[in-house]
């Protein structure tokens, strides 16, 4: 592999890391108040969470332009407080795979939450754990294989997003290049086999993810 | 112990449970048929039920009052409770399972019992490394009491934790849930079937019937011996070429 | 801001420009239209390099380019190309109405410029209407291109440099330079770019002769 | 019944059980202490495990042979399990539970007790309609026991099945296995912590220990009354003006 | 809506549904091998699985052209043994949405059949239930709530799919065009007003989904 391959490489797989840890906190937080609380507007909330996946990857891309963009509304605040200026960076990028991955994370954790026994629950309370340690300690480890899954999923989707990711950070090569958008890049170009050779990396990639994940799992249960 | 539960109501699938009782003895049983509503009482002192009326407090300290809007979270009870079916933490080991509560405690403990001690007392030795996927019935059952143990509680609610117990066993762990309550003054609220268990470690009991309290008193007054034999196993001289 | 077809010669130029001023050249390489709408956007671009003239007029009408700075710069040709091992002979605009032609493969026709620039000829030349019910519109010209590759289109109308690229087709006849729309490809600076100055500077290199040479090295005619 | 375990070896995590026996008693009892082996020498029987070596044949029938490479599936073996933790189907109220075993039977089945039958005899009227997450413990124990008794079994296999049940309920349940017995003539191997139990049901007893069997003969000779009393609830009317 | 938007409507909703009961049987299959089951090459399945995520919908498009093109191997077969042509018709938008939908569910439905406790489906056994029986009454509906959570990940999944569609189903008005392809059209011409009219459909579509859903669970714990 060449060396710009190798550094699209790391970036990436850095784009794909950032991206799944950003969400795991407030997905998690989510998913948990999806499954274990009833409030009004659950649905519409529900809906909401899965738009990315439901319009195509252009729009949202588009509406997040609008969003961060140097006019819009959270990127003006964010330029004048904090001086951070978003898009066509690499933080455009984070921030394209971070939505696009985010309704898979809850969606898988929610059914993970859902399974666990809340009786179990209880008797770690009567214990003398809060509900924040309970959490800690009792849901989060019972529902790690699902936890486990959806941050797989998401990780995957944010090796493989292109649409929202080009909208938003556009490909400035060295700088916001992803293998995705090589690939897509290449492809278009009509050079199919240096395409191929960046989608064996993608592929290895997320086989590590999935193997690493299988050994998260098999080392919590033993 | 002083636990007051007033006016209280808690509506269950086919009758309400309403109960207005102080409890002062050091060990009071809870004697009833299936479905009477023991369970639910258990966990409506400790938290894991609202009632829908009516005030509980132990010790002087409120834990639920309905009509004040108190309702103490059950972490902050400090009442350990070994529930029916023990549920046990399955991510953990049995070992993770004991230490729990002192994993987790933010409230201060009282003196408790050491963990060496629980698991000398309950014959938990050869367990203490396994997963709980590969325990017996009986086995999990002592986990569930240990681990309640181990959390070092001013109250403990005891849901049949000797069902499945052998007679040997139980008479062990009755012996020493006797000097739990001796030592360590931990009172004790115990769900049983077994009258025998409730003579001989109740100094009250209350029976319940659909969720009422229909007959209450010392231990002594309300069993009696029966006039049926009741059996044990042989000691196996007689027959002292076999095994 | 550059239209992706250009993406080779472009970063051959952009090393260049880096070797001589020390300046690095950022380039974002998409579709034209997509470009143009991230520029609406407020995109912190220097320079546009568009794939066709009508982008390049959206901009130039909402006020964001330097209208002086425009220039059309490079030409294409459009070509009629089919699957390898197809015996199908075209000669004219007027053989795609050959009913052995059941999907002719165009970008689409509406947004993309290659499809634009076919759908004009195809107008010019008086043959839309019979073609139009067997068309297919594809997301842009690879897409186009990879529908006769698969032999899924039995013809399509794609660019002479994108035809190049492609080693499963051949071109079955080259759309006359009079009979099609003028293409080309217009370049402008951006108003409101962050490194005018910069932006100026590899305009220059873009359209100085050794810059042309460049282009015309990856297939395409410079224009004057 | 001629139920024939030979050279049966199952390794558990701190033994090997281990077991050469033909029983032919209508109720064979299973004893043994906590940990002891009888689960899973029940769940062996009923195809939920695989042993390592050894043979199981019910009435001529080869159940499982290891050396032969013989296993029968569970549903094909005709055998009811009643598990000590019930294991119910959450996804089904009380009569789906119930009934379940009558919907998905492939084999035909024998004569069996009918629904009606069942439901009076286990007191489930009040309990057909109702949620699983919602019955008390006792009541869940009397649904896994129904559910296989109209699965209509060859052979019945009940773990600890009235552990968690009062003396009434247990009493009125031990004369209806009797009846069972001796009317359906439904063979069954019962484990009981309880010798009183064993001594009313059992024709023969097996005394495992370990993962082996220690002592086996009549119940009525492998335990004998116990000198210290034995307490049943007394009667009210000493105190009649209470409730 | 003019009558053109209400046929694209129908389309796409006719689409999403019949994608993802395509891959309800081998997707709920295949999650339970993967949880149930221990067999070699257990990663890689997995891994492959995963694949339609983590590279650009493009180069799946291209794949998926390749495959089932003219020339293509499955492409041939089919338009040799059934005389079915797949490329550039409906049954190539329901071939992109549905291989690009497949991972979604087979995750979900896996982490919720690994929630089912074997104990309960071993005892439906000695009840006289087969391995099939015990899979239909006991061991789907106690994992419903994640099955039907992957379902609708999947239809959501197949509302949005754009980039794989359009590559092996071109944009063809009347006979290809989904919504999400529209929307991606009307975005390219600026006509933003258009497309966001078209999104609230989408979003409509997906709220009905979501909304349906928990109507089925509710029922189903009922
Ligand atoms: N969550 C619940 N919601 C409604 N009703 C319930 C609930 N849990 C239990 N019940 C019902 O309330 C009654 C009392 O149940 P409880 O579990 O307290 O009985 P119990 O006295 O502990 O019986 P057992 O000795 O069988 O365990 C029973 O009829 C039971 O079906
Ligand atoms: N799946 C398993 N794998 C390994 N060991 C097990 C497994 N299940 C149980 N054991 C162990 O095998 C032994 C026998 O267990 P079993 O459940 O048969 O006991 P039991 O006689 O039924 O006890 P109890 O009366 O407490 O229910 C115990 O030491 C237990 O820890
Ligand atoms: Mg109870
Ligand atoms: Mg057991």
């Amino acid at each position: 592999m060449s060396p710009d391959a190798w550094q699209v490489t790391w970036f990436t797989a850095w784009v794909a890391v950032t991206s799944t840890l950003c969400i795991l906190p407030p997905g998690l937080a989510l998913a948990w108040l999806l499954a274990r609380r009833n409030w009004p507007g659950k649905s519409i909330v529900e809906t909401l969470v899965a738009l990315p996946l439901v319009i195509p990857p252009v729009a949202t891309g588009l509406i997040l332009l609008k969003l961060f963009g140097r006019h819009g509304f959270i990127g003006r605040w964010l330029e004048e407080t904090l001086g951070v200026e978003v898009v066509f960076t690499w933080k455009a990028v984070v921030l394209a795979t971070a939505v696009m991955s985010f309704p898979l994370l809850v969606r898988t954790a929610r059914v993970a939450f859902e399974n666990v026994n809340p009786r179990v629950e209880h008797v770690a309370r009567t214990l003398g754990a809060g509900p924040w340690r309970v959490f800690w300690t009792i849901t989060l480890p019972l529902a790690r294989s699902g936890v486990i899954a959806g941050a797989v999923l998401a990780f995957a989707r944010a090796l493989g997003e292109f649409g929202a990711t080009v909208m938003v950070a556009g490909f400035i090569p060295g700088k916001t290049e992803t293998l995705s958008l090589s690939i897509y890049h290449l492809v278009q170009l009509g050079r199919d086999g240096e395409a191929l050779g960046l989608l064996a990396v993608s592929v290895a990639l997320a086989f590590g993810a999935v193997w690493f994940s299988e050994r998260m799992l098999r080392k919590a249960v033993a | 112990m002083n636990l007051e539960i007033a006016r209280l109501r808690l509506p269950l699938a086919a009758f309400v449970l309403e109960l207005d009782a102080v409890l002062q003895s050091r060990v009071t049983g809870l004697f009833g048929a299936s479905g009477a509503g023991k369970t639910s009482l258990l966990e409506t002192i400790a938290g894991l039920r609202r009632p829908t009326a009516g005030h509980i407090s132990l010790d002087g300290m409120v834990l639920t009052d309905v009509g004040e809007g108190i309702f103490l979270p059950p972490e902050a009870r400090g009442i350990g409770f070994v529930p029916q079916d023990g549920a046990l933490f399955t991510h953990l080991d049995v070992r993770g399972n004991l230490s729990f509560s002192q994993r987790v405690r933010t409230h201060p403990a009282r003196t408790a019992p050491t963990f060496e001690h629980v698991v000398e007392v309950l014959n938990l030795g050869p367990l203490v490394a396994r997963r709980i996927g590969s325990l017996s019935g009986g086995e999990k059952q002592r986990v569930a009491f240990g681990r309640a143990l181990l959390a070092a509680p001013q109250l403990l609610l005891l849901d049949e934790p000797l069902a499945s117990l052998e007679v040997e066993l139980r008479d062990q762990i009755i012996s020493y849930l006797r000097r739990i309550r001796d030592e360590f003054k931990i009172p004790m609220l115990l769900v049983s079937h077994n009258a025998d268990e409730m003579v001989a470690l109740c100094d009250e009991v209350l029976v319940l019937e659909t969720g009422r309290c229909i007959r209450r008193g010392p231990a002594a007054e309300l069993f009696r011996p029966s006039p049926r034999p009741h059996h044990v196993l042989a000691k196996p001289v007689e027959r002292a070429p076999f095994a | 801001f550059a239209a992706a077809s250009l993406s080779d010669a472009l970063k051959v130029l952009a090393a260049e420009h880096q070797k001589a001023t020390g300046d690095p050249v950022h380039l974002n390489l998409a579709a034209s239209s997509l470009l143009a709408r991230q520029i609406k956007e407020g995109a912190p671009a220097d320079l546009f390099f568009s794939a066709d003239e009508a982008k390049m007029n959206d901009l130039a009408k909402a006020g964001l380019i330097d209208p002086a700075s425009r220039r059309s710069l490079l030409g294409n040709r459009l070509v009629i190309v089919v699957p390898l091992d197809s015996s199908l002979k075209l000669a004219s605009a007027a053989d795609l109405a050959n009913p052995a032609v059941k999907h002719l493969a165009l970008a689409e026709t509406a947004t993309v410029p290659a499809g634009i620039y076919a759908k004009a000829y195809l107008e010019k030349a008086k043959a839309w209407d019979a073609v139009a019910a067997r068309v297919v519109s594809t997301e842009n010209v690879r897409a186009a291109l990879a529908a006769v590759e698969s032999g899924n289109a039995d013809a399509g109308i794609v660019y002479k440099t994108d035809a190049l690229i492609s080693k499963k087709v051949k071109v079955a006849y080259e759309v006359p330079a009079a009979a099609a729309p003028h293409i080309s490809y217009p370049v402008a600076l951006v108003k409101g770019g962050k490194n005018p100055a910069g932006g100026a500077q590899f305009l220059a290199r873009l359209v100085s002769p050794e810059g042309r040479a460049v282009f015309a090295k990856f297939g395409f005619t410079p224009e004057p």
